[in-house]
C-alpha cells in the first residue's frame, strides 16, 4: 500500500524552516491538480497556474544569474581586488590559478561592466549600435569555448574512443557454453564490435552530400538509414520511460499529501475509518473542487449553446 | 483520414489515469537484474581509498528531479557509508537547493561534519564555460562556499585540491541535459584525466552508449538505472534506502503496464489504419 | 615521411613567433618566468606554444579550416558542388501545392530556440524559401514564433521571400505572430492555429523540445502533411513516427546549402565531408592495426597500434 | 562603427579563447578566466533584459483590456514578489531570526515553481499515449524499424510482470537484447550523430572566430 502512513511529527501550518507544512501542501496540490486539469479543457485553473509558471520561474533564474554573474563575477572580484590593494594586500590577486596584479584584475573586469552597460541601452533605444559590442563579446568567447571543447570530446576523443574497441580480444574463450556466458566469448565480442564498427561507418556515409552517389556509397547510406532509426527507436523508448517516471512522482506526490497531518478535518476518533479526512485532505478536496467547477461551467454553458 | 484517430483523445488520457492511479494505490514491485554500465557505476566508487575527494554535481531542476534524487541521495548514502569526503557544486541554478535538503537529511546518519567531510560551493553561472573553470581551478571559481559564505580555504576538505582537479579522485554528475554529463567529458574529461560517472534522465542516455567505456566510465540512465543502482546501494548496507527502493521498485512495476499499453495503442492504431486505407 | 618535415618547419616557426608573444604577454600579466630558449624547438614549443595533449584538436582545426577555406573559394568561382536529394525538399514544393488546391494556409514553425541557435538562423533561410513558393503559389503563410527577436529576423524573411517571387503584396503582417515566451504556452498556441486555421502543409524546421511531440501529433490529427527538420537527435523520433518528411541531423545543415547554394555553406559542408571521409581511413586503419597487434594492445605492450592511437590522445610516446 | 568594432571584439575574443585553449603557459588560464567571467556578467544582464520585455509585453496586454489582463497581473505579482524575497535573502536584508539564509525562497521554490514545472512536463506522459495511437504510424520503412525498436527498448527497460511465465528468465533476455541493441547499435548511430555535431559547432565555431559568420549581428 503505498498511500502516505501518518506524519510522525505535526507539521505547522506555515514554516519556512520545516520541510513540510500544511498551506505549502494546499498549494502544491492546487498547481499540480490546476495543470493536471488542462487534460480537460483549458480551463481559469489551468491559467491561474501557467501565468504563476512563468511569473515565478523568470524570477528564479533572473535571482540565480543575478547572485551568480553579477554580485559573484563583479562585485565580490572588485572588492577582493580592492582589499588586495589596500595597505596590507599584497597587490596580486588569483585568476584561474596564476597571480596576476590586483590593478589588471579591476582593470579588465570593468570592461565587462561597460558592455553590460551597453547593453542596457536597448531598454531605452532600441536600434541602438550599443548592445552588440556585448553581444559580439559574448557570441565570440561562447563560440570558442564550444568549438575548441567540443573539437576535442565529440570529435578527436570520440574517433579515438572508438579505436579503442579493437575487433579481436585473444584473452576471450572462443565458445560459450550456456546462456549468461555466450557474452564473454570470442565469436559474439568480435560480432559486437563489428556492428559497431561498420554502424558507424556507415551512419557517417549517410550525411556525406556532396559527393557523386555510387553504388556502394548509396548501399551505405542505406545501411546508416538502419542503424540511424533503431538509434532513434532506442530514444523513443528511453523518452517514454522518462515521461512516466515524472507523472508516477507527481501522483506519488499527491499520495503524499493524503495524509491526515495535511487535512481540514479534525484527527478521527480511535477506530472510526478517516474517510471524512481522506475527503478533506488536500488532493482529494481540491480534485473534487475543480471537477464540480468544471462540470457546472460545461453544463451552463451545453443549455446556453 | 482514417476515422479510427478521430475519436476524443481525452478517452485514453483517461485509460493512462486510471492504470496509473489504480497501480499506484495498489501494485507492489519486485527486484530487478542489474545492467553492465549501472555496475560499473557502483564498482568504480566502490573502489576508491578511504578519505579520497570527490566532486559531485547537482546538474539538475525539479522537471528532472523526480529521476535524479533517488539516485543522487543514495550517492551520497554510497559515498558517506564508503567514508569519502564530498565537494558540491552546480552548474544548474535549481541544483544548491536539493543539496542543502539532501545533506541536512543525510549527513547525520553519518555523523559527518560540513567542512571536513563534505563541502556545499551552490551555483555557478556559465555552462560549459564553468565546467571549464571548475575543472581549471576549484578554488577561483568558488571564493566563498554557499552555506557560511566563509572563504573556501579555510575549510579542510579544500586543503589538498589544487587545479586541474588535482586531489580529486572521481568527477560524478547528476545530470538532466545541457549543460550536463556531455559538457562535464568535453570541458573537463577531454581535459584533465579524471574518471566520470553519471547519472542522467531518460531522454539524455542514449547519447551516453557512445561515450562508454571510454569516455565515461560508468552510468545510471533513467528511472531503471535508478532502481537498479538503489538496489545495489541496499545491498552494499544502507537500510535507510529500503524504503525508497521498494517504490522505486513499484514504480518500476507501473511503468512495465505503461509500456505494455503504450506499445498496445501503436499496434492498434497501426491496426485501423491500415484496414481503414485497405477498405476505403 | 613528410609529416616530420612539415612539423619540424611549422614548430620553428611558431617556437620563434609563439615564445616571443607568449613572452611580452607573460611579462605584461607578471606570471613567472618562462624557460630559457636554447633548449630544441620540441621542448620549447611544449613550454611556450602548445599542449601536447592538445595537438591532434589543433591539428584537426587547423586542417578543417584550410578545406572550408579551399572548398568555398572552389565554390565562389562556380565549381560545380553536388548536393545529393533529401527528401523533405523534393515534398516541399508538392505540400505547397496541395494546399492551394484546398485553398488552405501553409503553416511553417521555425523551432522555439533564440536567434543566437544556428539552427534558428539556418530556420530563416529556409523560411525565405518557402514564403517565395507560397507567394508564387498565392498561399497565404502562417508563422508563429516564440522570441521577440526571431519575430523581426521571420517578418523580414517572409517579406524578403515575397520579393522575390516578385509579390510583394503576398506578405501579410498578420501572418507573423508572437504568441508566448513560455513553451508549453506556445505550443498550445500552434495547436490553436492547426486546429482553427487548419493548414494543409505544415514545416516544422528548427530547434525544438520536449513539446515537438504535441505539434507532431496535432498537426497529423488535423490531416496535414508535415515535413520537419531538425539537427538536434532528441526530438527526431517523434518526427520521424508523425510526419511525413523528416531531415535528420546535419541533412539539416545541407538543406540551406541546397536552397541557397551560397558559397559559405557549400564550403562548409564539403569540408565536413572530406573530415568524415578521413575520420572513417583513420578508423579502418586503426582497426588492421588492432586485429593484427591485439595480444600486445592486451597485454599492455607499446605496439604501432598503441603509437597510432595515442597519436589521437595527443600523449607522444617517448619511445 | 555599427559593424566593424562589434565584429573585431568578436574575432579577438574568440582567438584568445582558442589561444587559452591550446597554450600551456599560466598567462593563458588568466586571459581564460578573465573572459569567461566577461561571458558570465554580459549573460546575466543580458538576462535582466529578459525581465523588461516580459514585463512590457503584460503591461501592454493589461492596459489593452485583453480578455486575459487578470492573469498578467498574476504573473507580475508573483514575479516581482519573489524577485524582492530572493533579493532579501541574497542581500541578508530582514532576515526572520532562526531562519536559514535562503529558507524564504526555497519555500518559494519548493511550493510554487518545483510542482507546476514537473507536472507541466509530466503532462507529455499522456500525449505520448495518445500520439502513439493517432500519429506514430510504420508508414515506412525506417518508421517501422523505429516503432520495432523503440517497443524492444520499452521492454527492456522494465521488469516483466510477475503472472508471467518464466517472468524472471524472459525479463533478463530482454534486458540482454536491449543491452545489446544500446551499447552496440545505438552507440555506433550516437557516435556517428555527435561526429557530425562536432563537425558542424567546428564549421560554425570557425567562421564567427574568424568573422565570416555575421548574422547574429544584424538583429
Amino acid at each position: 500500500m503505498l498511500l502516505a502512513l501518518q506524519q510522525a511529527t505535526e507539521p505547522p501550518f506555515f514554516s519556512i524552516t520545516a520541510p513540510d507544512d500544511v498551506l505549502g501542501a494546499w498549494l502544491i496540490c492546487f498547481f499540480t491538480l490546476a495543470v493536471f486539469s488542462f487534460l480537460y479543457k483549458d480551463n481559469p485553473f489551468y491559467k491561474v497556474a501557467e501565468h504563476v509558471f512563468v511569473g515565478v520561474g523568470t524570477a528564479f533564474y533572473t535571482l540565480q544569474y543575478y547572485e551568480e554573474g553579477v554580485i559573484g563575477r563583479l562585485y565580490e572580484h572588485m572588492e577582493q581586488a580592492g582589499r588586495a590593494l589596500g595597505e596590507g594586500g599584497s597587490g596580486v590577486m588569483d585568476l584561474g590559478g596564476t597571480p596576476v596584479p590586483a590593478a589588471w584584475a579591476i582593470g579588465l573586469r570593468s570592461v565587462a561592466v561597460l558592455l553590460s552597460l551597453m547593453l542596457l541601452v536597448r531598454l531605452f533605444r532600441s536600434g541602438s549600435w550599443a548592445p552588440r559590442w556585448a553581444v559580439a563579446t559574448m557570441v565570440g568567447i561562447y563560440a570558442a569555448i564550444k568549438m575548441t571543447g567540443e573539437t576535442q570530446s565529440k570529435l578527436v576523443l570520440q574517433v579515438e574512443g572508438l579505436m579503442r574497441k579493437p575487433l579481436v580480444n585473444p584473452e576471450l574463450a572462443s565458445w560459450g557454453s550456456d546462456w549468461a556466458a555466450v557474452e564473454q566469448t570470442q565469436v559474439f565480442y568480435t560480432f559486437a564490435n563489428l556492428v559497431l564498427l561498420v554502424g558507424v561507418l556507415c551512419a557517417l556515409l549517410h550525411f556525406v552530400f556532396t559527393f557523386r552517389r555510387g553504388k556502394v556509397l548509396a548501399g551505405a547510406s542505406r545501411v546508416g538509414v538502419v542503424v540511424l532509426m533503431l538509434t532513434f527507436g532506442a530514444m523513443f523508448g528511453f523518452t517514454v520511460l522518462g515521461r512516466y517516471a515524472l507523472l508516477i512522482d507527481r501522483i506519488d506526490t499527491l499520495g503524499d499529501y493524503t495524509g491526515g497531518a495535511y487535512s481540514l478535518a479534525p484527527p478521527p476518533a480511535a477506530g472510526s475509518a478517516g474517510a471524512l479526512q481522506l475527503m478533506l485532505s488536500p488532493p482529494v478536496l481540491l480534485a473534487v473542487l475543480i471537477a464540480l467547477v468544471l462540470a457546472v461551467a460545461a453544463a451552463s454553458r451545453k443549455r446556453s449553446a | 483520414m482514417a476515422t479510427a484517430t478521430d475519436f476524443d483523445r481525452r478517452w485514453i488520457f483517461l485509460a493512462i489515469g486510471v492504470l496509473v492511479l489504480g497501480l499506484y494505490a495498489f501494485g507492489s514491485g519486485a527486484p530487478m537484474p542489474v545492467s553492465p554500465y549501472v555496475q560499473s557505476y557502483f564498482d568504480t566508487i566502490d573502489a576508491l581509498p578511504e578519505g579520497s575527494v570527490v566532486l559531485l554535481a547537482a546538474d539538475f531542476d525539479p522537471g528532472s528531479a523526480a529521476e535524479l534524487l533517488p539516485t543522487y541521495q543514495a550517492t551520497i548514502h554510497h559515498l558517506l557509508l564508503r567514508k569519502l569526503r564530498i565537494v558540491n557544486v552546480a552548474t544548474w541554478p535549481a541544483g544548491p537547493p536539493f543539496t542543502r535538503s539532501s545533506f541536512a537529511e543525510i549527513a547525520p546518519q553519518y555523523g559527518a561534519v560540513y567542512g571536513s567531510d563534505w563541502i556545499e560551493l551552490g551555483f555557478k553561472a556559465g555552462d560549459d564555460v564553468a565546467m571549464g573553470q571548475i575543472g581549471q581551478s576549484l578554488l577561483s571559481s568558488f571564493a566563498q562556499d554557499d552555506r557560511d559564505k566563509a572563504d573556501v580555504t579555510s575549510f579542510p576538505i579544500m586543503q589538498g585540491i589544487s587545479d586541474s582537479f588535482q586531489g580529486i579522485a572521481l568527477l560524478i554528475t547528476m545530470s538532466a541535459g545541457y549543460p550536463g554529463v556531455l559538457e562535464w567529458i568535453a570541458q573537463a574529461g577531454g581535459r584533465y584525466d579524471v574518471p566520470i560517472l553519471a547519472a542522467t534522465t531518460a531522454v539524455q542516455t542514449p547519447d551516453l552508449f557512445a561515450y562508454y567505456p571510454s569516455q565515461l566510465q560508468g552510468f545510471a540512465g533513467a528511472a531503471t538505472g535508478a532502481t537498479q543502482y538503489l538496489q545495489l546501494v541496499v545491498a552494499a548496507g544502507v537500510p535507510a534506502l529500503e524504503g525508497t527502493t521498494t517504490d522505486n521498485q513499484e514504480r518500476m512495476l507501473i511503468q512495465t503496464y505503461a509500456h505494455l499499453l503504450i506499445i498496445g495503442l501503436i499496434v492498434t492504431g497501426n491496426v485501423l489504419y491500415f484496414l481503414g486505407r485497405r477498405g476505403a | 615521411m613528410v609529416f616530420p618535415a612539415f612539423t619540424a618547419l611549422l614548430g620553428e616557426l611558431f617556437a620563434t613567433a609563439g615564445g616571443a608573444l607568449a613572452m611580452a604577454l607573460s611579462q605584461a600579466v607578471g606570471s613567472q618566468a618562462v624557460p630559457p630558449v636554447e633548449s630544441p624547438w620540441w621542448e620549447r614549443w611544449q613550454e611556450t606554444v602548445i599542449d601536447p595533449g592538445k595537438l591532434p584538436t589543433f591539428v584537426a582545426v587547423v586542417f578543417f579550416g584550410a578545406v572550408m577555406f579551399v572548398a568555398q573559394s572552389r565554390a565562389r568561382r562556380g565549381v560545380e558542388m553536388p548536393i545529393r536529394r533529401i527528401g523533405g525538399l523534393d515534398a516541399m514544393d508538392e505540400a505547397i501545392g496541395r494546399s492551394t488546391e484546398m485553398g488552405r494556409p501553409v503553416l511553417y514553425v521555425p523551432g522555439i530556440d533564440e536567434i543566437k541557435e544556428i539552427q534558428t538562423i539556418y530556420s530563416m533561410l529556409i523560411l525565405r524559401h518557402v514564403a517565395r513558393k507560397a507567394a508564387e503559389f498565392g498561399t497565404p503563410l502562417i508563422v508563429p514564433v516564440k522570441d521577440s527577436v526571431v519575430l523581426t529576423f521571420a517578418e523580414e524573411a517572409v517579406k524578403q521571400g515575397c520579393l522575390d517571387a516578385g509579390r510583394p503584396d503576398a506578405y501579410i503582417a498578420d501572418n507573423v505572430r508572437y504568441l508566448s515566451n513560455e513553451q508549453f504556452a506556445y505550443c498550445a498556441g500552434v495547436a490553436g492555429i492547426m486546429n482553427r486555421e487548419k493548414p494543409a502543409a505544415n514545416f516544422m524546421l528548427g530547434m525544438f523540445f520536449a513539446e515537438s511531440l504535441i505539434l507532431a501529433e496535432t498537426g497529423f490529427a488535423s490531416g496535414a502533411i508535415q515535413i520537419a527538420g531538425t539537427a538536434k537527435q532528441h526530438q527526431l523520433p517523434f518526427f520521424v513516427a508523425a510526419c511525413d518528411y523528416t531531415i535528420i541531423g546535419e541533412e539539416y545543415f545541407a538543406v540551406t546549402a541546397y536552397l541557397t547554394r551560397e558559397p559559405n555553406l557549400l564550403g562548409t559542408i564539403r569540408a565536413a565531408d572530406v573530415t568524415k571521409l578521413l575520420a572513417i581511413a583513420a578508423l579502418l586503419v586503426a582497426t588492421v592495426l588492432g586485429v593484427i597487434h591485439a595480444e600486445a594492445h592486451f597485454a599492455g605492450r607499446p605496439s604501432a597500434f598503441s603509437h597510432y592511437t595515442d597519436l589521437f590522445k595527443g600523449v607522444v610516446a617517448d619511445d | 562603427m555599427k559593424r566593424e568594432i562589434p565584429i573585431l571584439l568578436t574575432v579577438l575574443c574568440g582567438l584568445a579563447i582558442t589561444w587559452a585553449f591550446f597554450s600551456p603557459l599560466p598567462a593563458a588560464r588568466a586571459v581564460n578566466a578573465e573572459l569567461l567571467a566577461w561571458a558570465e556578467v554580459i549573460f546575466s544582464v543580458a538576462f535582466l533584459l529578459g525581465i523588461a520585455n516580459l514585463v512590457r509585453i503584460s503591461l501592454k496586454q493589461i492596459s489593452a483590456r485583453h480578455p486575459d489582463s487578470i492573469y498578467k497581473v498574476l504573473l507580475l505579482l508573483t514575479m516581482f514578489g519573489y524577485l524582492a524575497v530572493g533579493l532579501c535573502d541574497i542581500h541578508g536584508w530582514l532576515l526572520p531570526e532562526g531562519a536559514g539564509a535562503k529558507d524564504r525562497s526555497d519555500w518559494i521554490y519548493e511550493k510554487f515553481f518545483q510542482p507546476l514545472q514537473s507536472t507541466m512536463f509530466s503532462l507529455l506522459a499522456f500525449y505520448i499515449a495518445s500520439a502513439a495511437f493517432r500519429a506514430f504510424r510504420a508508414r515506412s520503412f525506417e518508421a517501422t524499424l523505429l516503432l520495432v525498436a523503440g517497443s524492444l527498448v520499452m521492454l527492456g527497460q522494465v521488469p516483466m510482470p510477475t503472472w508471467l511465465p518464466e517472468s524472471a528468465a524472459v525479463g533478463t533476455f530482454l534486458q540482454r537484447v536491449q543491452a545489446f541493441l544500446m551499447v552496440y547499435v545505438n552507440g555506433a548511430g550516437q557516435s556517428a550523430i555527435i561526429i557530425g555535431a562536432a563537425l558542424g559547432t567546428l564549421a560554425t565555431g570557425l567562421r564567427i572566430i574568424l568573422g565570416v559568420e555575421r548574422s547574429y549581428l544584424s538583429e
